[in-house]
């Protein structure tokens, strides 16, 4: 086999050959080797702590890959993926809490939900355009934020639900390093259907849609079936992720799902690039690590003891450095992290000769 | 009979609150398409400005609002000069971000200098304003909400339409390189459109605070139900932000009044997706004009 | 005689997102009060040296990088627009792109932001005379308005900033035969009785060469004909390649398209 | 024997019998808010006829356009396309029923390259499901390659392939209306409906265009309809023109007799044509 090399111009012979995801046997490669450290090295090197932090940012990364189809790609604005994440959430743990649906179902389940409910939530995008949309979405946050405080007898209110241990074919999930192996597997999965879903008519459709809806329609795309199907995907992605991170923590409460989580969601993918797959794990990973370093500097000055009494003052800060990072990002590189990674990896590539 | 007059009365001033908080969103959207999630922050902002030159420095009522005044109209000035103009040519969602990290900086601020109690302006208000009419009493704060509210909606319709500077502010919004082209200053037009919006938060926080007392969670809060208030009127509309605000306001009264308090806040949100369904463009927001 | 040149371009590079360069050494001259036409085929920088001349560049992420443009002995390459259109330069873009928000009067009267604070009554009855049409349209929004009376609300809009030196992008793009010979019509008269300086860039060269007393003629980014109108529209090539008439001065037809491309002899 | 020049395969391999396209339109008037865009407006269109509309601008030529193609849909009247009453349909139902257009002002999608453009009016060729299409299976791929193969043949044959990797927002407008062309022959349509396609484009550019579109009108019977501004075009490629005024049909017939028409001329071509 001859081993495909990046040419010095288009040297391609046939078609198929642009239509793989990596133009190199190098990229593939790389990719082989990412696979193997992730799933048999990382475990390994990090502690418990280190792996609660990286589940996060896998469970994470599955919901904003969503979030970009829907926004980076279809340019339909979600206020309202924080909520989403909750109703993946509430139903893997109703489902597990009180039907005793065992892990594997009540997780897809919870992803079908969510979708269910997207596609309500989709469809005033039939007639809402731009900035009206995005508030109907808004008004699916409050809404559904709504029902998980005040629909007392389903999610319990305030208190919440506490889910059983998650179990696959008797196999009890416990420990951060099991869920490690659950989650990253998903997150390979949905990452790699994320990616044949936006090379295929599917994902062109969604760019059209995107970039000038007449012209799209004009070409035979039925746009309205399209924008569902894109609240679709995004909202199941979502809803998956929120049931991957119920399971994982144990028990769930209203607190997390609320309109800042959304927030966060829509700053990953703006920090990691919008219309990038590979950008939105970039940003779940560096909006989940901003919030750990900070939450864990509040913490460690308040265990100091001469500035406990500060500390409690401090602790507002945490907000306002996010803020000031994310407001800092989008001046310095708007577009993304992905955008900063193309050039690293050019100028790599051509290193020592740059141009 | 009576109990549905107070809550009427109540309600459509609370509609005023709402739409004196809109004005200076729909100003901010109407010059540059941007929606600005730091909102309430700059309502907070304006608030506690006056707080600190009222109450903390003690100086008189006059001087705290001319100072107050300036002030957040310089401020308005310094964030579009610091932030926003560095995003000018940049995707609107990564701008609309952008306001979300200012939210976020300016809260966050604000809750480290003031942390998250709550204050009270002395009563400055004169006696006079309070008003009966037969059974229902209304008090000065809401009276002179009322009136802010009309001056405000006078002078923003007169310039928008009337205005060569509301002119050209509009012209900006519509299109961008067709203003540059006739010589526009956009740049100028952004700032002042920033210091202006920010002044009328500051107004608007004043009057929020007389109300309920100022706290940094309740007027960041504020932000967020303008979106419902002015999608409703229509995003270009300084009429319709108040008739949103209005209507926004009786329905919640009414609603915590006869059904239960906790459907308060969740209602506003499901009038403005019923009545989107309805008019896609709010009640009286600009119809998009699109050819092909 | 120095004084008589109301714009100079001087030996002007163009460079777009500092890598892709569309102008390589243009030089042109335009005398105060003459219309001056450019022809040339779509993609020869015709566009992007008005957007020099305007400033319009820099929203575009261009810039000159060499040479130089003076507008009535003042160097103006790379200023902002906010500058140059204060000095009376006024450009009217391709595809015309009006308010569509604002009325038609609203339009004209965003034409004045040069002159901001100045009474622009008679400058809109001084638009109203040259057209009409205006007139009876000016509480229309001008996103309803046809594709005609848009190209004249956008004329209209640049005179109302007083221009001393107005250019024109396209004027003729997508009108009907008849309104593209008012249009013009009317331009040779603005520039005859305000003295308006005009360049105008223009593929119908027909029409073009008719009202001006200039032409340069671009191709991929270079000045490469250039002469008196009545010169050019004597020139075999440019009769072949832009005008479209044959030796005999009829009108081309293109019955007899060739299956292959002709080239044209300086590319 | 193929041609020296791209020639498309989704044009040289095509059944006569799918190239079939008859147009009816019977009493179509429309009218926004009071204005009467078109009014009463009756036209035919045969099998491999090139028909041309003409008009002053306003008069109606567009939205008559978009009546055909679903975008504006008329008050009164009917339009039957192959036997089948369109009038009501949505733009994409009717783009599937085929009937591909151009539009005036160039509706491209301009954060896509040329090659992406041309890509996606394949969609509707693209029979893959969604769940093959996430796994993308060995089917898709062939698919793609398939489409790929035709998207490239029709950049040969306009010449294109300078500037097939170039994003459609950098390119000059005569060079998009090409692609627009390119766009609208990927739909394989039956019926071809080109919205002004000569607009802003140098003699030599139009040149391209007359050779392209006659080429595929004469030689592989495709049907047309054409609404231009420029008379020398019209006059030498059409069969038939129509011409509209203030939404209606003042003159119907070959080049020679529209251009003599003397309400043709009163309207449109001013008093020296």
């Amino acid at each position: 086999m001859k081993l495909r090399l990046r040419p010095c111009g288009n040297f391609k012979e046939r078609y198929i050959e642009e239509l793989a995801i990596f133009e190199t046997d190098f990229g593939r490669l790389w990719t082989l080797i990412g696979i193997v450290i992730l799933f048999f090295v990382i475990p390994f090197l990090f502690g418990s702590y280190g792996l609660y932090v990286l589940n996060h940012i896998g469970i994470y990364a599955i919901a904003a890959v969503g979030l970009n189809i829907l926004i980076g790609f279809t340019g339909q604005i979600s206020l309202g993926h924080g909520a989403f994440f909750g109703v993946g959430a509430y139903t893997a743990a109703i489902l597990m809490a009180k039907l005793g649906v065992p892990f594997i179902p009540a997780v897809i389940l919870g992803g079908i939900m969510t979708s269910i409910i997207g596609l309500i939530f989709g469809i005033p995008s039939s007639r809402l355009k731009h900035l009206y949309l995005t508030i109907s979405t808004l008004a699916g946050q409050f809404i559904l934020e709504y029902i998980f405080v005040h629909w007392k007898s389903l999610t319990g209110g305030t208190e919440g639900i506490i889910l059983p241990k998650s179990t696959i074919l008797g196999y009890t999930l416990k420990g951060d390093r099991t869920f490690f192996y659950v989650i990253f597997m998903c997150f390979v999965l949905f990452l790699w259907i994320a990616k044949n879903i936006v090379r295929t008519r599917f994902g062109r459709a969604f760019i059209a849609i995107r970039d000038n809806d007449q012209a799209a329609e004009g070409m035979g795309i039925p746009v309205f079936r399209y924008k569902l199907l894109s609240f679709g995907i995004s909202s199941f992605y979502a809803g998956f992720a929120g049931a991957l991170w119920a399971a994982y923590t144990g028990s769930i409460t209203p607190e997390p799902f609320t309109f800042t989580l959304s927030i966060e969601f829509i700053a990953m993918i703006i920090i990691g690039g919008l219309g990038s797959i590979t950008g939105s794990v970039f940003g779940a990973t560096f909006i989940t690590l901003i919030n750990e370093l900070l939450s864990q500097l509040a913490a460690y000055l308040m265990n100091l003891k001469g500035l406990a009494g500060v500390a409690m003052t401090i602790a507002p800060l945490r907000e306002f450095f996010f803020g000031l990072i994310i407001v800092l990002f989008l001046i310095f590189e708007p577009k993304g992290i992905a955008e900063v990674w193309r050039i690293v990896k050019s100028s790599f590539r051509l290193w020592p000769f740059s141009y | 009979m009576d109990f549905f007059l107070t809550l009427l009365v109540q309600g459509l001033s609370i509609g005023c609150l709402y739409a004196i908080a809109a004005l200076g969103f729909v100003m901010i959207f109407k010059s540059s398409s941007v929606l600005n999630f730091a909102h309430g922050e700059l309502l907070a902002i304006g608030a506690y400005i006056f707080l600190v030159i009222s109450v903390w420095l003690k100086l008189p009522i006059y001087l705290a609002f001319i100072i107050t005044f300036v002030g957040s109209f310089l401020l308005g000035f310094v964030i579009e000069r610091l932030f926003l103009r560095p995003m000018i040519g940049e995707a609107l969602i990564e701008v609309i971000m952008l306001t979300v990290g200012l939210a976020a900086m300016f809260k966050g601020l604000l809750l480290f200098i003031f942390s998250g109690n709550t204050y009270v302006y002395p009563n400055f208000l004169p006696a006079g304003l309070a008003v009966k009419i037969g059974s229902v009493s209304i008090s000065p704060v809401y009276t002179a909400t009322f009136l802010i509210t009309v001056l405000f909606l006078i002078i923003f319709g007169l310039f928008f339409k009337y205005s060569s500077q509301g002119i050209y502010m509009r012209s900006v919004a519509d299109s961008q390189t067709a203003a540059l082209s006739l010589g526009v200053n956009v740049r100028r037009v952004f700032a002042l459109s920033w210091a202006i919006a920010s002044l009328v938060c500051a107004m608007s926080g004043i009057v929020l605070g007389i109300l309920n007392g100022i706290n940094v969670h309740d007027l960041s809060k504020m932000g967020l139900k303008v979106f419902p208030v002015v999608i409703l009127g229509g995003l270009e509309s300084i009429g319709g932000a108040i008739i949103g605000g209005l209507i926004i306001g009786v329905i919640e009264t009414l609603v915590s009044g006869y059904f239960s308090t906790s459907l308060r806040d969740v209602v506003a949100y499901v009038i403005l997706v019923i009545i989107l369904m309805i008019k896609p463009y709010g009640l009286f927001g600009l119809v998009e004009i699109e050819r092909v | 005689m120095e004084n008589n040149i109301a714009l100079l371009i001087n030996n002007i590079s163009v460079v777009y997102h500092d890598v892709i360069q569309v102008l390589k050494g243009v030089s042109l001259e335009v005398k105060k009060g003459e219309i001056v036409s450019l022809l040339g085929s779509n993609g020869a920088g015709k566009t992007t040296t008005l957007r020099a001349v305007s400033g319009l560049l820099k929203p575009e992420n261009g810039r000159v990088t060499e040479g130089s443009i003076i507008f009535e002995g003042k160097p103006i390459h790379n200023q902002p627009p906010e500058v140059i259109t204060r000095l009376g330069i006024i450009q009217v873009l391709e595809g015309r792109v009006p308010f569509k928000y604002l009325t038609v009067e609203e339009n004209l009267r965003v034409g004045t932001a040069t002159r901001w604070g100045k009474p622009y009554k008679e400058d809109l009855e001084l638009v109203y005379y040259y057209f009409p049409r205006l007139k009876e349209l000016r509480n229309r929004l001008a996103g309803y308005c046809s594709g005609g009376e848009l190209q004249m609300l956008v004329i209209g809009r640049a005179l109302m900033a007083h221009p001393k030196l107005l250019l024109l992008d396209e004027p003729s793009l997508g009108l009907a035969p008849f309104l593209v010979k008012e249009i013009f019509d009317i331009v040779k008269r603005i520039n005859k009785e305000q003295g308006t300086t005009i360049v105008l860039v223009e593929q119908n060269a027909n029409m073009a060469l008719n009202i001006a007393t200039y032409g340069y003629v671009m191709e991929n980014g270079k000045i490469v004909m250039e002469g008196k109108a009545q010169d050019l529209k004597e020139n075999p090539d440019v009769k072949e390649f832009y005008l479209g008439t044959t030796a005999k001065g009829l009108v081309k037809s293109y019955k007899d398209v060739k299956a292959y491309k002709r080239r044209k002899r300086w590319l | 024997m193929r041609a020296f020049r791209g020639e498309p395969s989704i044009y040289s391999n095509a059944q006569p019998a799918k190239r079939q396209a008859e147009l009816k339109i019977e009493n179509v008037t429309l009218s926004f808010g009071g204005l009467m865009a078109l009014h009463d407006v009756n036209l035919e269109v045969k099998t491999g006829e090139f028909l041309s509309i003409i008009g002053p601008n306003g008069a109606g030529k567009t939205s008559l356009l978009n009546c055909i193609t679903g975008f504006y849909h008329p008050q009164k009247g009917r339009i039957i396309f192959n036997g089948e009453d369109i009038t009501g349909l949505p733009p994409h139902e009717v783009t599937k029923r085929g009937i591909g257009r151009t539009f005036q002002n160039i509706e491209l999608f301009p954060g896509m390259t040329v090659l992406a453009n041309i890509f996606l009016a394949r969609h509707l060729y693209c029979n893959y499901s969604f769940v093959k299409a996430s796994l993308f299976t060995r089917s898709v791929q062939d698919e793609e390659v398939n489409h790929r193969k035709i998207v490239e043949e029709i950049i040969d044959f306009l010449e294109m392939q300078p500037i097939r990797k170039k994003l459609v927002g950098s390119l000059p407008y005569g060079l998009r209306k090409r692609v627009e062309l390119g766009r609208a022959l990927a739909l394989e349509p039956k019926l071809l409906i080109l919205d002004e396609p000569f607009a802003g484009m140098t003699l030599e550019e139009k040149e391209d265009m007359v050779r392209f579109l006659r080429e595929i009108n004469t030689r592989w019977n495709q049907t047309t309809i054409l609404v231009e501004h420029d008379m020398a075009v019209v006059m030498s490629i059409s069969e038939r023109i129509i011409v509209l005024n203030f939404g209606e049909k003042i003159a119907e017939g070959p080049p020679n007799v529209i251009k003599n028409h003397p309400e043709v001329i009163k309207a449109y071509l001013g008093e020296e044509a």
